[in-house]
């Protein structure tokens, strides 16, 4: 029943309509929580500011700095949001996904990766001293964050025995994965936060360098970076819908509607974290990631792999 | 009415605020009405549409570095010059009116594009081309030379060497007119290329008159020196009377944005404009001071950065201890005294406090420290601080 | 696409990455000629694994390992420019060779 | 046909790119332009249906890109910015020995006589190649394995200043340690992290 097929080839342009959706509904939530703390009332308005203020960026003249890169600036803004669609290729919706790759894991992490190349040439090609600062950050960040990440995404692959996405939503039909592998999906959260740059994780835009990274944009290529930023939070819990929630299984609604109920509760869950966290300073957290972190994760994955053989009854 | 002129409409203004020494209380009364109407501070003009200056800059090198960043917005701006508190809807009302305004904005672009055009035909540096976009060239700033690092005041650093022969023999010179990166040994026994930045006069959650001119390494700051600019105002500012928790409270929401926790940021200008109108709900307080003192991670970002060892002085220990001891105030449990020697402990402790930290740590101590720079200082302080 | 293709392709980015390893004077650019040489390296091996003998995995594996090699020549790469440099702020060969006396 | 094409674009885009490197006039587009030619040259592995290899290879060539442009601004910090740079010595030599290799190797490709094809791809490459690797090339994967551990201890060695000597003191007992940023995860602050003990 909950078998995962290759959609047909239109279902590809539905993806960033829906991603865009689920990026539009947790800027929303984001925009609550402030107007909550600034003790405003939720207003229609507030709901609506994100797409208000994505007017108010396309409405605004790009500028550019004396000697800046063009290209490889360009390069990086277009990229962040175009990575985080092609990530979100692979995520089933229901029992439909728009590419069914043989190696859909691995995908969804080289096109998370591609969000270093593309946030580093935005900060480098900006020709500020604050985008420089972002972007080395962010690798700083991403150098930190990538090998848990790697390794979460190891440990579903080994219990699933497939890179293939489909089949890891197949093997989780009597027992959810985040229900064995606990360790491995909170690395799995913390990344997602980590590789979108927001919340505990938004050094590389931080405000103590003004912006960083986003610094020196505005118009088009800071609502690119922004939405982008948005898109890869949603790529990322939209993912770990079918690596660790059990995919589309769930009582009475139709598949593809538990796979949003999902993914838009994993949202909710991290912009909640987002608003009740500073920002995570990095010399601690890569210290963090690999005393704490990546041990963990390795020995997630050694329980996992010992779990995965001890069913199949040995080599 | 046409779409873009909708869209323009529904669209909530990004105000930059700009504070003078002396506009302390003003900006307070700035936030407020801005926290009210749901617009969110920007941190750079690149995001702005709207400059808010609060108090008078009445020196130079302030009143320059605010008409930088002006020159730095995008299409369309608008400017508020607030002077006195009362001023300040109707300063803000006034901007938004211009804001909306398109034939305001278009005879402002085109100012903008002929007085460019001939800053460029008069110092013809540089090679920048016109390729597609021509307004973009003209958000720069004319003067080629600055390296000040106004948020996004635009081209804070220089050129960049491709580390051959040539660029080797490049460093720590002009090119096009801008000033390049230069050599010095680091912290980790590397003599690595260095990076000379400003921070301040205009910086988010910065204090009013400050300036710190630092070498940076990577982000690391290898040397700082500190500056005061502006006039001293020791009175006419409402600033003074503010009651003790509340200036606490608005301490903390400095700290807090530069720590990157933007909702608690905004829970306490939300209880210190409170406090100020005496509306504030003390169980609400206690909540929130609560969960400051219970979050991790912002102990985490502050536990053991910028110590001092300033016996019985409420400079003393590091920023969690100084932070902690700021919630004291704000719970009632201790008076709070912004007495004026601590600004001036705080500036001559700075420099050696900021060599060797990164610069996130930097933002932390000097948040940390906060030195209120307003009314302490006598008017002839500038030459004295170094 | 025949093998011959896929060989080609390699020669030139082989010859593309050796004018680069021998004529630059950077040890980051003499590293990106090595890189681009192991690149070929990739090519081939992948081009004759498919169009020799697919059964077997030896071409993958030959694969592989030329991508482990070039994060090993990556790493070492950084980290003796970074020892060298510690010394005596040096980041091009010419320099590093007088570094004998 | 549609293969054909993709390859020929990727093949010349590749070979473009790997010209660019040593053409272009910063080294942030050098980097950039060597990531490019990798990608370029991946695709075509994707054609021949590698796709788990044709993926690892644009995986790690974007993060060993990114880490050569931290690399860059250690060394070299001015951002961005376009200035002609040269740096090469004995130009004509090298290019006289690359195109002569280029020649001599492209005529062996095109004279040599290559075996025909022996069988067909198994129907999954990836299991082919972990079966591979962790049967009867499981030598070299501990070559491998071992070789990666051996690269990290090596090149920390190679370019860290301070040992543990210099944090913790000559017998190892100074706590906190003497570190340039104090504050590093030791027992003490493990014990916040996870809440024990306030």
């Amino acid at each position: 029943m909950n078998a995962v097929s290759q959609g047909p080839t239109w279902t590809v342009l539905l993806v960033p309509v829906l991603l865009g959706v689920l990026a539009l509904c947790g800027a929303a939530f984001a925009r609550v929580l402030d107007a909550r703390a600034d003790g405003r009332g939720i207003s229609g308005g507030v709901l609506a500011a994100p797409l208000a203020e994505s007017g108010r960026l396309l409405l605004q003249q790009r500028r550019a700095v004396v000697a800046s890169d063009r290209l490889l600036a360009r390069t990086g803004v277009v990229l962040v949001p175009v990575a985080a669609v092609l990530a979100a290729l692979v995520v089933p919706l229901g029992d439909r996904t728009a590419s069914d790759l043989s190696i859909g894991i691995v995908w969804f992490n080289a096109m998370e990766v591609v969000t270093w190349a593309a946030l580093w040439m935005a900060g480098w090609g900006s020709n500020s001293v604050w985008g420089l600062l972002g972007g080395y950050r962010f690798v700083v960040q991403g150098l930190s964050y990538e090998l848990p990440h790697m390794f979460a995404l190891i440990t579903v692959a080994t219990g699933a025995g497939s890179l293939r996405v489909s089949d890891a939503v197949a093997a989780q039909e009597s027992l959810w994965f985040v229900v064995w592998m606990p360790v491995a999906f909170v690395a799995f959260l913390l990344s997602a936060l980590a590789l979108s740059f927001s919340g505990p994780f938004d050094t590389a835009t931080g405000r103590d360098i003004v912006g960083g990274v986003l610094a020196e944009y505005s118009g088009v290529d800071r609502l690119l970076l922004v939405a982008g930023r948005w898109l890869m939070l949603s790529a990322a819990a939209a993912m770990s819908v079918p690596l660790f929630l059990g995919g589309s299984g769930g009582p009475l609604l139709p598949g593809w509607l538990w796979t949003l109920v999902k993914a838009v509760a994993v949202l909710g869950l991290l912009v909640w974290v987002r608003s009740r966290t500073a920002t995570l300073r990095m010399d601690r957290f890569a210290e963090f990631g690999w005393l704490v972190l990546i041990p963990l994760t390795l020995l997630q994955a050694l329980v996992v792999a010992v779990v995965v053989v001890g069913m199949t009854g040995g080599m | 009415m046409d779409l873009s002129g909708w869209m323009r409409i529904q669209a909530t203004p990004r105000p930059l605020l700009v504070t003078a020494r002396g506009g302390g209380g003003i900006r307070v009364a700035a936030e407020r009405v801005l926290r009210q109407r749901g617009w969110d501070l920007a941190s750079t003009p690149a995001e702005a549409d709207l400059l808010v200056v609060c108090g008078v800059p009445d020196d130079d090198a302030l009143a320059a570095a605010v008409e930088r960043v002006w020159s730095a917005f995008p299409a369309p701006r608008a400017r508020a010059s607030v002077h006195v508190e009362t001023d300040v809807v109707s300063e803000l009302d006034r901007a938004r009116v211009r804001l909306d305004d398109v034939e305001w904005q278009r005879s402002d672009i085109a100012a903008r594009t002929g007085a460019a055009e001939t800053a460029r035909a008069e110092e013809h540096t540089g090679e920048h081309d016109h390729t597609g976009h021509t307004t973009h060239s003209t958000t720069e700033p004319a003067c080629g030379h600055h390296r000040s690092s106004d948020p996004g005041g635009g081209h804070s650093m220089g050129d960049h060497d491709m580390g051959g022969h040539d660029a080797h023999m490049m460093h720590g010179g002009d090119v096009a007119g801008l000033r390049m990166a230069d050599r010095a040994p680091d912290r980790d026994g590397l003599a690595l290329d260095q990076l000379h930045v400003s921070l301040g006069p205009v910086l988010p959650d910065w204090p009013a008159g400050l300036v710190v001119r630092v070498a940076l390494q990577g982000d690391v700051v290898q040397s700082a020196e500190v500056e005061v600019i502006g006039e001293a105002h020791p009175d006419g500012s409402s600033w003074l009377g503010m009651p003790a928790a509340a200036a606490a409270l608005d301490s903390m929401a400095r700290l807090l944005s530069v720590c990157g926790w933007g909702t608690a940021m905004r829970s306490a200008r939300r209880l210190r404009d409170e406090l100020l109108t005496g509306a504030v709900d003390d169980a609400e307080l206690g909540r929130f001071v609560g969960r400051l003192r219970r979050s991790r991670t912002l102990r985490w970002a502050t536990d053991y950065v910028g110590r001092l060892d300033l016996p019985h002085s409420d400079l003393a220990g590091d920023a969690t201890q100084r932070w902690r001891r700021w919630l004291d105030v704000v719970e009632g449990r201790e008076a709070g005294h912004r007495r004026g020697d601590h600004a001036e402990v705080a500036l001559e402790r700075l420099p050696g406090l900021l060599e060797g930290q990164e610069l996130a740590a930097a933002r932390v101590i000097v948040a940390s420290l906060d030195p209120d720079l307003d009314s302490v200082l006598p008017r002839d302080a500038r030459d004295r601080v170094r | 696409m025949t093998l011959q293709t896929f060989l080609l392709l390699a020669c030139a980015l082989l010859a593309i990455g050796l004018y680069g390893a021998l004529s630059q004077q950077s040890i980051v650019m003499i590293m990106m000629g090595l890189e681009l040489m192991v690149n070929a390296v990739i090519v081939a091996g992948a081009a004759f694994w498919y169009y020799v003998s697919p059964a077997r995995p030896d071409g993958q594996v030959v694969v592989l390992v030329a991508v482990t090699l070039m994060a090993v020549e990556m790493a070492m790469g950084f980290a003796v420019q970074t020892a060298i440099f510690r010394s005596s702020e040096v980041d091009m060969t010419d320099m590093a060779t007088e570094l004998k006396d | 046909m549609a293969q054909a094409v993709v390859f020929w674009v990727c093949a010349i885009g590749a070979v473009a790119a790997g010209l660019a490197v040593f053409r272009v006039d910063s080294m942030a587009r050098a980097t950039f332009a060597l990531l490019a030619s990798f990608v370029l040259a991946a695709v075509p592995l994707l054609l021949l249906g590698l796709s788990y290899l044709g993926i690892l290879v644009i995986l790690m060539m974007i993060m060993e890109m990114v880490v050569m442009a931290v690399f860059m601004i250690m060394y070299m910090m001015n951002p961005a910015g376009l200035m002609p740079m040269s740096m090469v010595h004995n130009k004509k030599g090298s290019l006289a020995i690359s195109t002569g290799t280029f020649v001599v190797l492209a005529v062996g490709v095109l004279l040599v006589d290559w075996p025909q094809r022996q069988g067909v791809p198994p129907p999954d490459v990836t299991f082919a190649l972990g079966e591979a690797l962790m049967g009867s090339h499981m030598l070299v994967m501990l070559v491998i394995g071992l070789g990666l551990f051996a690269t990290i201890v090596s090149a920390v060695v190679l370019s860290h200043p301070r040992g543990r000597y210099d944090r913790f003191g000559d017998d190892l007992r100074r706590r906190p340690p003497d570190d340039p940023i104090p504050g590093s995860v030791d027992a003490r602050s493990l014990t916040r992290i996870f809440g024990v003990g306030r």
